[in-house]
């Protein structure tokens, strides 16, 4: 790999020069009740606009590979037989400026399903394929157990890895282009001491996880724990709303409508972004729902992403970034649950 | 200097090297309703062809295997191929009007254009079960992919040892198939069929189906299991008693298969709907050993 | 001659709500000249008490359909005053910006939909579609752009969620407003052509003097809060207008009635017009005098007209407004409330004419009691009258049935009454 | 047009449909009319025969009723019976006909009397003692929530029925939604809301103008009522303010009762009916008309 090192004020200026490309970015969205920042993804137009210092955006970046809803064809419907227009639904590359290693590493758990396994998924690969990824280092939150998950640091699935070593970046350089980008701005190769810098701030970074989340043997003990009386209480308190599915970055499943215009003419297939937590997630012809109650279908959530992915593909599907737990009004998290799971202290 | 990144095509570009990988995904053949068969109140036979000669000839499937059946601004869905793989050129599927597409499909006529993508999901062990006993059971719609297989058997019919079906409806008026009951028997096939509830003109038993069941697993004694390959289908409540039953029975459970249902929506993994765990059922799937079964939690 | 007529129109159309006319006309002598409200209450004010002050503007909203954003405002406009909020400068050119829309939208949905069909002899606006299509689609081309700028300001064009005691949840995107300005000034040509199409339309010669009442404003044609002024010259405060509304209870009606200096008065566009006409914006009044609008019109029909040129009013106050908003910062969308006991009166012209909610409140902020009045009710009495006047005359007219018969309905369809809204 | 459309071979069935309208602010009605972009379509697809606030013309032979606003009064219930008789589909239109709308707001005091005197005095005036859904009285075919509905919605609804295709609404709650459109949660900024047991299909109207659900679909299927309680609570929102937005509509009527019923419970015997008790002097004394 690439390291170079540049000077905080020199970021702006790498901002202008990928500008001429659409940026996302982490942005202010508002607040919260006691005034605290409350962030998202989205467009960027001018580097005053991202809010580098973010903590956890309150929405991952999935939407820009997996939008909530999508068009996946649209027909056009003659008398007797139709003709079906495909649309991945891509206008051009976008630049992600500012994703934390979870958020990248999220992505890359991903692909793993919907573009490495048999037949990868158009509509999101001709997304992903079109992405240009600058990662920026964070600061551990409370909720945050990424180091648990093994995704505290993103080894691959960016092109620039920007680590603030105080009064400079530390890059990390993945691609030419990236390489390119940089040479339009003023760098510098990274000394002993700018090794040493970086090493501080991992280390210090490191410090500061305060929840974990125990996966020794967890795909076991999820097996064995199926009828545990810890599903049944989580599941009381769920509102089966989706929430937690729709705020996380690897979330999936989804659902397809299909809908006629109303000149009878025109149809088209959407496709919705769905949550297992949904009750009628896994209801089948007949009726017969295979998950009626509430801990079953909270316990598939977390069957499917630390057991069955784990299978696999060896590693879990949750990447720990806690968006789900802050998000969840019920309060429940996946080191709580994991850890009631596992019968401690619940 | 051009800073524009470029705009990369995944036609183009390795991921989806071949057209064929999106066209199973998301590429649907036209394909047009030939015939369609009444066959019970709520049950027809659509015989579909694709129109495209050139996939219609290269569209060849496995007893046991689905399609995704689409009906553009209505819906799509999966759907068992009922008829017989060796017969090219066309498919069978027969489906109970139960909702939202199956609806609309009931109401369409012969020559309707409809889309199918597939074939998808595993098979039925036929080839495997080459030299063997073998004991079909089907509950209700359940008889529907068995017939593909069954269609096999009868078509190969010396390749295999003893053939029993055992078929349960609820209602005489239930039963699906009936004109061809005559020919199944005459290729030696051991063809019991039970009824729940009889009407005034059935003579023949009534009961659940494991009724006959543990009739015939009785009388099969221990050279029964040994050398016998089992596939059931029906609905998710057959399944725990029947493979309950015919393990006992001694049949091995990687010999015995099950179909199972779920809620689909792209046929190719990655939709969720039909997971069990992250099993999926389109994959790993419909047909399934019991032995597989036996691992998935709230398989069955 | 005509000397006998009986005319009974039971759930007249293309109003909102349920009312019955009834005329009798025997051997030249009017027997019966009823209108007649059969709508059922809703107790409206009975809902409301108990119920803490922010449910008000919530609940009171879905006292109309169609002029859901007017009586939200008033509704806020009740609570501020009684817990002594003013509004921001910003906030209080949102509001009226938001009104002007519903009021336009409220308009073309009465000119065309509602009341053109008469002047064509038609039975609704459908049969336009195929003979007219073009016309059709401007008129709804008007009300979508009307609706859409409520959306935005609003957040819904029917039952407003960003409508708040003490401002609204959310501002809009300059963005937005801008694109609505550009519509805005693009839909004056369509209002030019919908006064062409009115100008060929035979609008009935019927007089009937009455007394009109309405907000009364020296600085700007007034739409919130403000005096209440009539054109029998009373005047009074806001937090008066129990002296103005002066209601009670009719055996015809399960909507109250209402009275002034006269056994009835009128409310609406009219009214508005007739006691601020020097307050219209200058296109406005130059639309009103081609028509031979002028203060202080006694003829209940022209009523369509007023509507007509109020729409060329809000269009264009409507520019100025974004204009202003365009051109200034945005403030915080909201301040704080804290509520007090008291009593608050908000005033606001609606579409329909002025629209009255008074809240009661205990220290906590509950509601004790609550009282809207609504400008149908305030009509009712004045249409009853209005009836009477018109059975007189076309008794020794010799019309045919079916004639009175429309140019009864017509007349009641002029006010454009919100029956459901008048009982509530 | 009179040929007959069809859509894949399968004719278009252009129903005739009425409007009606029983105790309602007539705002679902309205919506139907606001479909100004799609009008012309929406006409295509259905023959309107009735249509009291927009048209002239009436019949009685029509397919499908839909009926906005809850029963209020006796005269109401003659008519709805009437309805029901002729119609081979009657819809309910927005919440007052599916749940009793805001009308049932009335009802929690128990008290049709001092209800009366409260708005008219001594004036006699007719009405039932509580505001009720259609549902009450005849058979719902199909529901339509919201107040007011949602046009999309209604769209789609009517290109289903002219195709054939059952209406399905959505199975969960509005938070769904809410989250697809990015929105702050109002719990975030210390606001009631009900999107977490309310039915989806409104694209989470309210909260995208920050303004918290007010249930007004109703109760999502397995709606965790008692648990989004408990969550208020902890939120520093009051029992009272959720409340007022579960009574509402109407939607939650049984989860409601249920609350009262356990509050009264508690207070022993103090209240002598189920629910709210007027007040027993209303201030300023005697009625002021
Ligand atoms: C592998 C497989 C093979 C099948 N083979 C047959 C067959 O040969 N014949 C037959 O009649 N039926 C078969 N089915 C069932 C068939 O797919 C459903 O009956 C069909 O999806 C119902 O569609 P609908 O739009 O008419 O129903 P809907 O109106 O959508 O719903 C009716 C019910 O079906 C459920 N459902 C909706 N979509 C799906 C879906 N995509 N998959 C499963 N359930 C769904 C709903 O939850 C609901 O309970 C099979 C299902 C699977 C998974
Ligand atoms: S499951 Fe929760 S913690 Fe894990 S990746 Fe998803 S949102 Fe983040
Ligand atoms: S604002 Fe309401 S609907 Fe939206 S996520 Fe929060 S609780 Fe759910
Ligand atoms: S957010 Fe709630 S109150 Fe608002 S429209 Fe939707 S369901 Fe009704």
């Amino acid at each position: 790999m690439i390291f170079k090192v540049f000077g905080k004020k020199e970021l702006p200026r790498l901002f202008d020069v990928i500008a001429v490309n659409r940026v996302v970015g982490p942005v202010q969205k508002g607040t919260d009740k006691n005034g605290s920042p409350l962030h998202t993804f989205g467009e960027v137009r001018d580097f005053a606009e991202l809010s580098l210092d973010y903590k956890t955006t309150i929405l991952s970046a999935k939407r820009f590979v997996l939008p909530f809803h999508e068009t996946l064809c649209t027909f056009r419907v003659t008398e007797n037989g139709w003709e079906k227009d495909v649309d991945f639904n891509v206008r051009g590359p976008t630049v992600f400026f500012g994703l934390h290693a979870c958020d990248i590493n999220a992505f890359n758990r991903l692909d793993k399903v919907l573009m490495e396994s048999v037949y990868p998924t158009p509509y999101y690969a001709s997304k992903r394929k079109n992405m240009f990824i600058i990662g920026t280092n964070c600061e551990p939150q409370p909720y945050c157990f990424c180091r648990s998950m093994g995704t505290d640091t993103a080894l691959h699935g960016f092109d620039l890895f920007l680590t603030d070593i105080g009064d400079r970046y530390f890059a990390e350089v993945q691609s030419a282009t990236a390489y390119n980008f940089l040479l339009q701005i003023k760098t510098a190769d990274p000394k002993e001491k700018d090794h040493q810098r970086y090493m501080d701030v991992v280390a210090e970074k490191n410090k500061k996880f305060t929840a974990h989340v125990d996966n020794t043997d967890l795909t076991k003990i999820l097996d064995m724990e199926f009828q545990s009386q810890a599903w049944k209480e989580w599941g009381d308190k769920c509102l089966s709303c989706g929430t937690c599915a729709n705020v996380c970055p690897t979330c999936y499943c989804y659902g397809v409508e299909e809908t006629v215009d109303m000149n009878a003419t025109g149809a088209r297939k959407i496709k919705s972004l769905h949550s297992c937590n949904l009750i009628d997630f896994a209801e089948v012809a007949g009726g017969h729902n295979f998950r009626p109650e509430r801990h079953s279908r909270l316990k598939y959530r977390y069957y499917h992403k630390h057991r069955g992915f784990v299978e696999a593909f060896e590693e879990s599907l949750c990447v720990g970034c806690g968006r789900c737990g802050e998000a969840c009004l019920a309060d429940i998290t996946v080191p709580e649950v994991i850890a009631s799971v596992r019968g401690e202290g619940h | 200097m051009d800073n524009r990144l470029p705009l990369v095509d995944i036609m183009e570009e390795g991921t989806h090297r071949r057209h064929d990988d999106i066209g199973s995904f998301e590429y649907t053949y036209k394909a047009e309703i030939m015939n369609i068969y009444p066959m019970t109140a709520s049950e027809k036979l659509y015989q579909i062809q694709i129109i495209e000669p050139d996939r219609r000839n290269r569209f060849s499937f496995q007893p046991g295997q689905f399609v995704m059946l689409e009906i553009p601004g209505v819906g799509e869905a999966p759907f068992s191929i009922s008829s017989s793989p060796i017969r090219h050129g066309f498919v069978e599927l027969c489906i109970r009007n139960v909702g939202n597409l199956t609806g609309f499909l009931a109401r369409m006529q012969r020559g309707a254009q409809i889309g199918i993508r597939g074939p998808f999901g595993t098979q039925f062990p036929v080839g495997e079960m080459e030299g063997s006993d073998v004991l079909l059971v089907a509950g209700g719609l359940g008889i529907v992919p068995l017939r593909s297989a069954i269609l096999t058997v009868l078509e190969n019919r010396s390749r295999y040892g003893s053939v029993d079906i055992v078929y349960g409806a609820k209602t005489p008026s239930e039963l699906l198939f009936t004109y061809q009951y005559e020919m199944w028997r005459k290729f030696d096939i051991n063809l019991s069929i039970i009824v729940e509830t009889p009407d005034d003109e059935w003579k023949g038993p009534t009961g659940f189906l494991t009724r006959i069941l543990e009739d015939r697993v009785a009388q099969a004694g221990a050279n029964f299991a040994a050398n016998t390959y089992a596939i059931v289908c029906g609905p998710p409540v057959m399944f725990k008693h029947v493979c309950g039953m015919l393990t006992k029975a001694g049949i091995p459970m990687q010999k015995m298969f099950v179909s199972l249902e779920r809620r689909m929506h792209c046929g190719r993994g990655k939709c969720c709907r039909c997971n069990i765990g992250s099993t999926y059922t389109c994959l790993k799937g419909p047909v399934f050993d019991y032995w597989s079964i036996m691992n998935l939690k709230e398989a069955i | 001659m005509k000397v006998s007529c009986n005319v009974n129109v039971h759930h007249l159309t293309r109003v909102e709500g349920h009312g019955n006319i009834q005329i009798r006309i025997r051997n030249g002598k009017v027997e019966t000249a009823q209108w007649e409200v059969v709508e059922t209450p809703r107790f409206f004010e009975a809902m409301l008490v108990g119920k803490n002050w922010d449910n008000a503007p919530w609940i009171c909203g879905r006292i109309c359909g169609i002029c859901s954003i007017g009586h939200t405002l008033a509704s806020i406009r009740g609570i501020e005053n009684a817990f002594g909020i003013v509004p921001s400068e910003q906030t209080r050119k949102l509001r009226i910006l938001l009104k002007h829309m519903e009021t336009l939208q409220s308009h073309v949905l009465h000119l065309y939909f509602l009341a053109a069909p008469d002047f064509l002899n038609l039975g609704s606006v459908i049969p336009l579609v195929e003979a007219n299509p073009g016309v059709v689609k401007m008129a709804a081309g008007l009300k979508l752009l009307a609706n859409d700028a409520c959306d935005v300001i609003g957040g819904r064009r029917l039952h407003p969620t960003r409508t708040v005691v003490g401002g609204f949840t959310m501002l809009p995107e300059k963005g937005q407003l801008e694109a609505i300005k550009k519509r805005l000034e693009a839909a004056m040509a369509d209002l030019v052509k919908t006064a062409d199409i009115f100008r060929t339309f035979k609008i009935p010669a019927f007089v009937r003097e009455t007394e009109f009442v309405s907000l009364g404003s020296a600085k700007e044609y007034p739409f919130i809060g403000g005096d209440l002024v009539s054109t029998d010259g009373v005047r009074k405060p806001e937090h008066e207008y129990r002296k103005m509304t002066n209601e009670y209870c009719v055996e015809q009606s399960t909507s109250k009635w209402s009275r002034l200096s006269r056994k009835s008065f009128a409310v609406g566009a009219l009214a508005r017009l007739n006691n601020n006409f020097a307050m219209l914006h200058p296109e406005a009044r130059k639309l009103s005098e081609s028509f031979g609008l002028e203060p202080v019109n006694h003829n209940p029909y022209m009523n369509n007209i007023a509507q007509l040129v109020e729409c060329v009013h809000v269009t264009l106050d409507s520019i100025a407004i974004i204009d202003e908003l365009l051109g200034s910062k945005w403030d915080e969308p909201r301040q704080p409330v804290t509520p007090k006991s008291g009593v608050g009166v908000g005033a606001v012209e609606v579409p329909r004419g002025i629209l009255y909610h008074c809240y009661e409140f205990d220290a906590k902020g509950k509601i004790v009691k609550s009282d809207c009045i609504i400008p149908t009710s305030q009509n009712h009495a004045n249409i009853q009258h209005d009836i009477e006047e018109l059975a007189r005359v076309s008794g020794d007219s010799g019309k045919k049935d079916e004639e009175i018969e429309l140019l009864a309905s017509m007349l009641v369809r002029a006010y454009d009454p919100c029956i459901s809204c008048s009982v509530h | 047009m009179t040929q007959e459309r069809t859509y894949l071979g399968v004719p278009l069935h252009k129903p005739k449909v009425a409007f009606f309208e029983l105790s309602s602010c007539e705002g679902c009605q309205l919506q139907i009319v606001n479909n100004e972009a799609t009008l012309l379509d929406f006409l295509s697809l259905v023959e309107i025969v009735n249509f009291r606030e927009a048209m002239t013309e009436r019949s009685n032979d029509y397919e499908i009723a839909f009926v906005e606003g809850s029963v209020t009064r006796a005269d109401e219930i003659t008519r709805l019976t009437e309805i029901r008789r002729n119609a081979a589909v009657l819809v309910a239109l927005g919440s007052c006909a599916c749940f009793g709308g805001v009308n049932q707001l009335k009802n929690r005091f128990h008290d049709i009397a001092w209800v009366k005197k409260e708005v008219y005095g001594k004036h006699p005036v007719e009405t039932e003692a509580e505001a009720k859904p259609l549902e009450a009285f005849v058979r719902v075919d199909l529901k339509i929530f919201g107040c007011p509905i949602k046009k999309e919605e209604v769209e789609k609804i009517v290109t289903n029925v002219a195709l054939g295709r059952p209406v399905q609404h959505p199975k969960f709650p509005v938070c769904m939604e809410c989250k697809a459109n990015e929105n702050i949660c109002l719990f975030d900024l210390g606001e009631p809301c009900l999107g977490p047991v309310t039915r989806a299909g409104c694209d989470s109207w309210c909260p995208n103008s920050r303004m918290g659900c007010w249930g007004c679909r109703g109760p999502a299927d397995d709606a965790n009522v008692e648990q989004l309680r408990n969550i208020a609570k902890k939120h520093g929102i009051s029992a009272e303010a959720m409340l007022d937005r579960l009574e509402c509509f109407g939607g939650f009527a049984s989860h409601v009762d249920e609350i009262r019923g356990k509050a009264k419970a508690k207070k022993t015997a103090s209240a002598a009916k189920g629910g709210v008790n007027p007040p027993s002097s209303p201030l300023g004394k005697g009625r002021r008309r």
